[in-house]
């Protein structure tokens, strides 16, 4: 997929390698038993499509890193049955449901683990991951029932000052999966608006798959280098990806839809019927095979309803 | 919009009075109560305070109504930016964090505001109920200048002599150097605020105190919806009313909508 | 300074404050003894004007925390007595001079207390401050002779997986001063290209100067918000402030003044020769006591000459 | 332009041969050599190398002529820049540089390819000569996929039997399993380059063995200018030349200004 112009004129040169991967090439990225992270933030930029091709495989004992302000795209994975242990400092939708209903069920029911953890040990990890050291020390949690709850957590005497401080373990993903708003097809990616905490989970991760809005040009990426956020492994190219999250520059949340989801999780949770969350998987999981089978079943009219500034 | 103080009013402008020009606060979403005290701290008397938006920082001094958004997340809120934060730099980075104020919200609060946002129950693997988990409170806690326990329920089920699980220390076993001894360099809790009173640490003790009952609510009421003794001044007052000026920034500035007073 | 057009137009209301420093209160900032870290990098962007405003005022045993890949700032300092402990993985400009020859001769003749360290390991301790915690490990080092030359470097084993790392403490600034392109007059600091590790230096500091090339509006700070990198405690207004380094997008480093420094330094270093360094200091400091001089003494023609794409 | 190679320019075809498509390299300012063996690698086979120049990350591959900037902060190098880059996130976050290779140069080196470029004498606080310091060579020589010992001089001043300081680990005391003792996760030194020779190391002992001398050098030569006995294989090639591909990359669009042929 050399798509440089100048590879075009000049066809007996090596081209640089395209990093684009096709929805069908999913596949080769995830497998059973995996470690993923899963990017964005609360309920934004959720790297939906990837999460939709975990479900619709039927992966199991994932563990799933979700995102520091974890979504329901970690909710949606737990209810699949696709996780064994996460390790998230919050899973929910705030004002949307407070608290993932799939993940507060498994989580009650012992059908998961829990690796506890607050927003502070949870980097801490990741970092250490990033900078390929076995631990890094931090301070929140001390005096706290963390290292009980967690005993990963461990408290050491610092060997400077001998402070008591909580050694984190090096969380490291297999990959992270990642929405963003722009990349060129050798994986410069580019967000709108912080980027959260992605930079860091692409840090941490052995490989990294981000999903973007749209492709474009590396004319465009050097026209803003200092937009550049990370460097993705593989790149696909995924319009209205983050839905039913929100996507800066691009669109909100679907509120609708988020209801949908939460209401087939808390009949589970409530009540152990499982029939709202079967319904929702036929109609937007495995019976939308692709991506754009999904936006179609979604449909036009609500997608385009869900810009930031519209009337 | 002239009807008297509601209590969440009281609540905002009880806490903004606390806040000082020049400390860093972030707005929440989810909290109406705290999102309107730390705005009206910044529009009365905060000018150079910094405003921590939608993971960007800001200032709203000339703003002249302030929208709500009520997601973390939602990116229209970052309109005002003058600088974009990464998620891990603001909560690894505390140095940065040493003129910043925080608020932290419980399942439980123990006598010396130590707080439960993990979960009810004693097998940790089976929790009887599984909290959201304990965000950044617990290294936010640990580092800022002070922050404050938000409460918006009063009641025995969330005092309690002894939390299930502590996600964030307030002031540990007790003591003016309990958090010295653990080594914990930020201020710790300064107040306690409810739907009835606002509660304070005794200096000595570090135990959860009386400081002022909202309009209309008794003593004993407060006495009768907290499940531990509270340390109980001679005298205690009613919590302050806003003043006009408060009350005109809270209802046509900050809280157009009526999140305060719905 | 209370500039923001709305406090003219509502003159009772509480101004936003300004933090821009006026070069005679430069004083406030630095005394004797004190931490000091210098930003920029090698040959660029060091706040030459807070330097020799240290140089003027004879400030005596202060700990200079260069930057990573330290200038001849760093000499600058040395050359005239201000420092008692340089903490920096190297002192030079590269193929201007290979190692700042005050630095040099000052280290050989034990005049200087130097931490020994690499990068990995400066940086180590400026990130354990920016966390507030007594010190971080880092894994660069094990093996060498680091340990021995800098005790403060503390081979420990990791609690986690008991492998052996140093402890690095927290190296904290009592003051950084740094020199970035544009701010407005609320300390909201942008760079052209990209800082550095000046944010970090920020990050660890107690209080933060800059120098800028410019002040501009709030207004056009918040135009481009994603550039914005730190937020001084004090801003000082100081165009060509980096000289006789370079300033992306503004200037060139000027390399006939540079190897005036040096040549100076060498003189002292072979010969313990000081008079070219006391004349240097005659004209270029002493003599020009504000910044506003010491560009009158380099001159319009100069100055103008060190443009990046002129001809 | 059509003279037979010089040393540098064989020198630097060395490395660029043995530098792979996709790794990531740091073009070097001050050393002409390794910056023009980086470039030729990129051009000649490496249109996925990620190209690391004044702070950012970008792509050369179609570049027709690379300009020379003599200086690591130059500005005007940043131009065809992808993406910036904080220093301390280059060196902190090693991670990230899994597929990177290093150069790194010394004062002295011994036999397992350690190396000093902190100083020369025993005395820490009055060394006799003060280097210029380690810069990040301590940091990522643990770290990068392999590294290069490379070295403007050969002679028994820099190859000796001892160091006096090491500021880089190369093989340690010796043998395969050297560095995983210490548990340094990078690949270790890969071999060492000089004006007169190309040295690699011996797969048991880890020692410095002599792989080839450019030509026109005797094997006595090296032995001669190396502090203490290299491993001698019994056949001795000469190191290869530049191809005319290479050749003319070099001269006309990596090295037009012949810092190479100086």
């Amino acid at each position: 997929m050399g798509d440089h112009a100048s590879d075009v004129l000049s066809p007996g040169v090596p081209a640089r390698r395209s990093v684009l991967v096709a929805e069908p090439e999913l596949g080769d990225w995830f497998r059973d038993g995996m470690t993923i992270a899963l990017g964005g933030l609360a309920t934004a930029c959720h790297a939906m499509v990837a999460v939709r091709h975990i479900v619709r495989r039927g992966l199991r004992d994932l563990t799933v890193i979700g995102s520091a302000v974890g979504g329901l795209d970690v909710d949606l994975l737990v209810g699949a049955g696709c996780v064994r242990k996460v390790i998230c400092p919050y899973v929910g939708a705030e004002a949307l449901a407070s608290i993932g209903p799939f993940y507060r069920a498994a989580a009650e029911r012992g059908e998961i683990e829990v690796w506890e953890c607050d927003e502070g040990q949870y980097y801490t990890g990741l970092q250490a991951a990033a900078q390929m050291l076995p631990f890094l020390p931090c301070r929140g949690g001390v005096g706290t029932s963390f290292p009980e709850l967690n005993p990963d957590l461990k408290p050491f005497r610092d060997p400077v000052r001998g402070e008591t401080l909580l050694a984190v373990p090096a969380i490291t993903p297999d990959v992270a999966i990642l929405h963003a708003a722009q990349s060129d097809v050798h994986g410069n990616v580019q967000f709108v608006g912080t980027g959260y905490a992605d930079r860091l989970l692409w840090r941490a991760a052995e490989r990294t798959l981000v999903q973007v809005e749209r492709i474009v040009s590396n004319e465009e990426i050097r026209r803003a280098p200092e937009r550049t956020a990370l460097l993705a492994a593989g790149v696909l190219r995924a319009p209205y990806g983050a839905h039913p999250f929100s996507s800066p520059g691009f669109y909100l949340e679907d509120r609708a839809h988020i209801a949908e989801l939460v209401a087939a999780g808390r009949a589970w949770a409530r009540d152990r019927d499982r029939q709202p969350f079967e319904a929702y998987l036929a109609r937007y999981v495995h019976g939308a095979p692709t991506h754009l089978d999904y936006l179609e079943a979604i449909g036009l009219r609500r997608l385009l309803g869900l810009d930031e500034w519209g009337a | 919009m002239t009807g008297p103080p509601t209590v969440r009013e009281i609540m905002a402008t009880f806490l903004a009075r606390d806040i000082e020009d020049g400390e860093e606060i972030f707005v929440g979403t989810n909290l109406p109560v705290i999102r309107a005290a730390a705005l009206l701290a910044h529009l009365h008397h905060g000018p150079s305070m910094r405003v921590m938006l939608a993971h960007t920082r800001t200032n709203l001094y000339h703003a002249p109504v302030m929208e709500h958004f009520e997601l973390l997340a939602d990116w229209r809120a970052a309109r005002w930016a003058e600088g974009y934060f990464n998620d891990n730099d603001i909560v690894m980075y505390q140095k940065s964090r040493r003129d910043s104020v925080f608020f932290v919200g419980a399942l439980q609060v123990d006598p010396h505001g130590n707080t439960n946002l993990i979960g009810l129950g004693t097998d940790p693997r089976r929790l009887r109920l599984r909290g959201p988990g304990a965000i950044a409170t617990t290294t936010n806690a640990s580092h800022v200048r002070r922050f404050y326990i938000f409460l918006n329920e009063h009641s025995p089920r969330v005092f309690v002599p002894r939390c299930d699980w502590i996600s964030t220390v307030g002031w540990g076993d007790g003591g003016p150097d309990a958090r010295r001894k653990l080594g914990l360099p930020g201020g710790g809790p300064r107040y306690c605020i409810t739907p009835l009173a606002v509660l304070d640490f005794e200096d000595d003790s570090k135990r959860l105190r009386l400081r002022s009952v909202h309009p209309g609510v008794a003593v004993d009421e407060v006495r009768r919806q907290t499940g531990f003794d509270l340390v109980m001044p001679d005298h205690v007052p009613t919590t302050a009313l806003p003043g006009p000026d408060e009350l005109a920034i809270l209802r046509t500035r900050v809280d157009p909508q009526g999140l305060l007073r719905g």
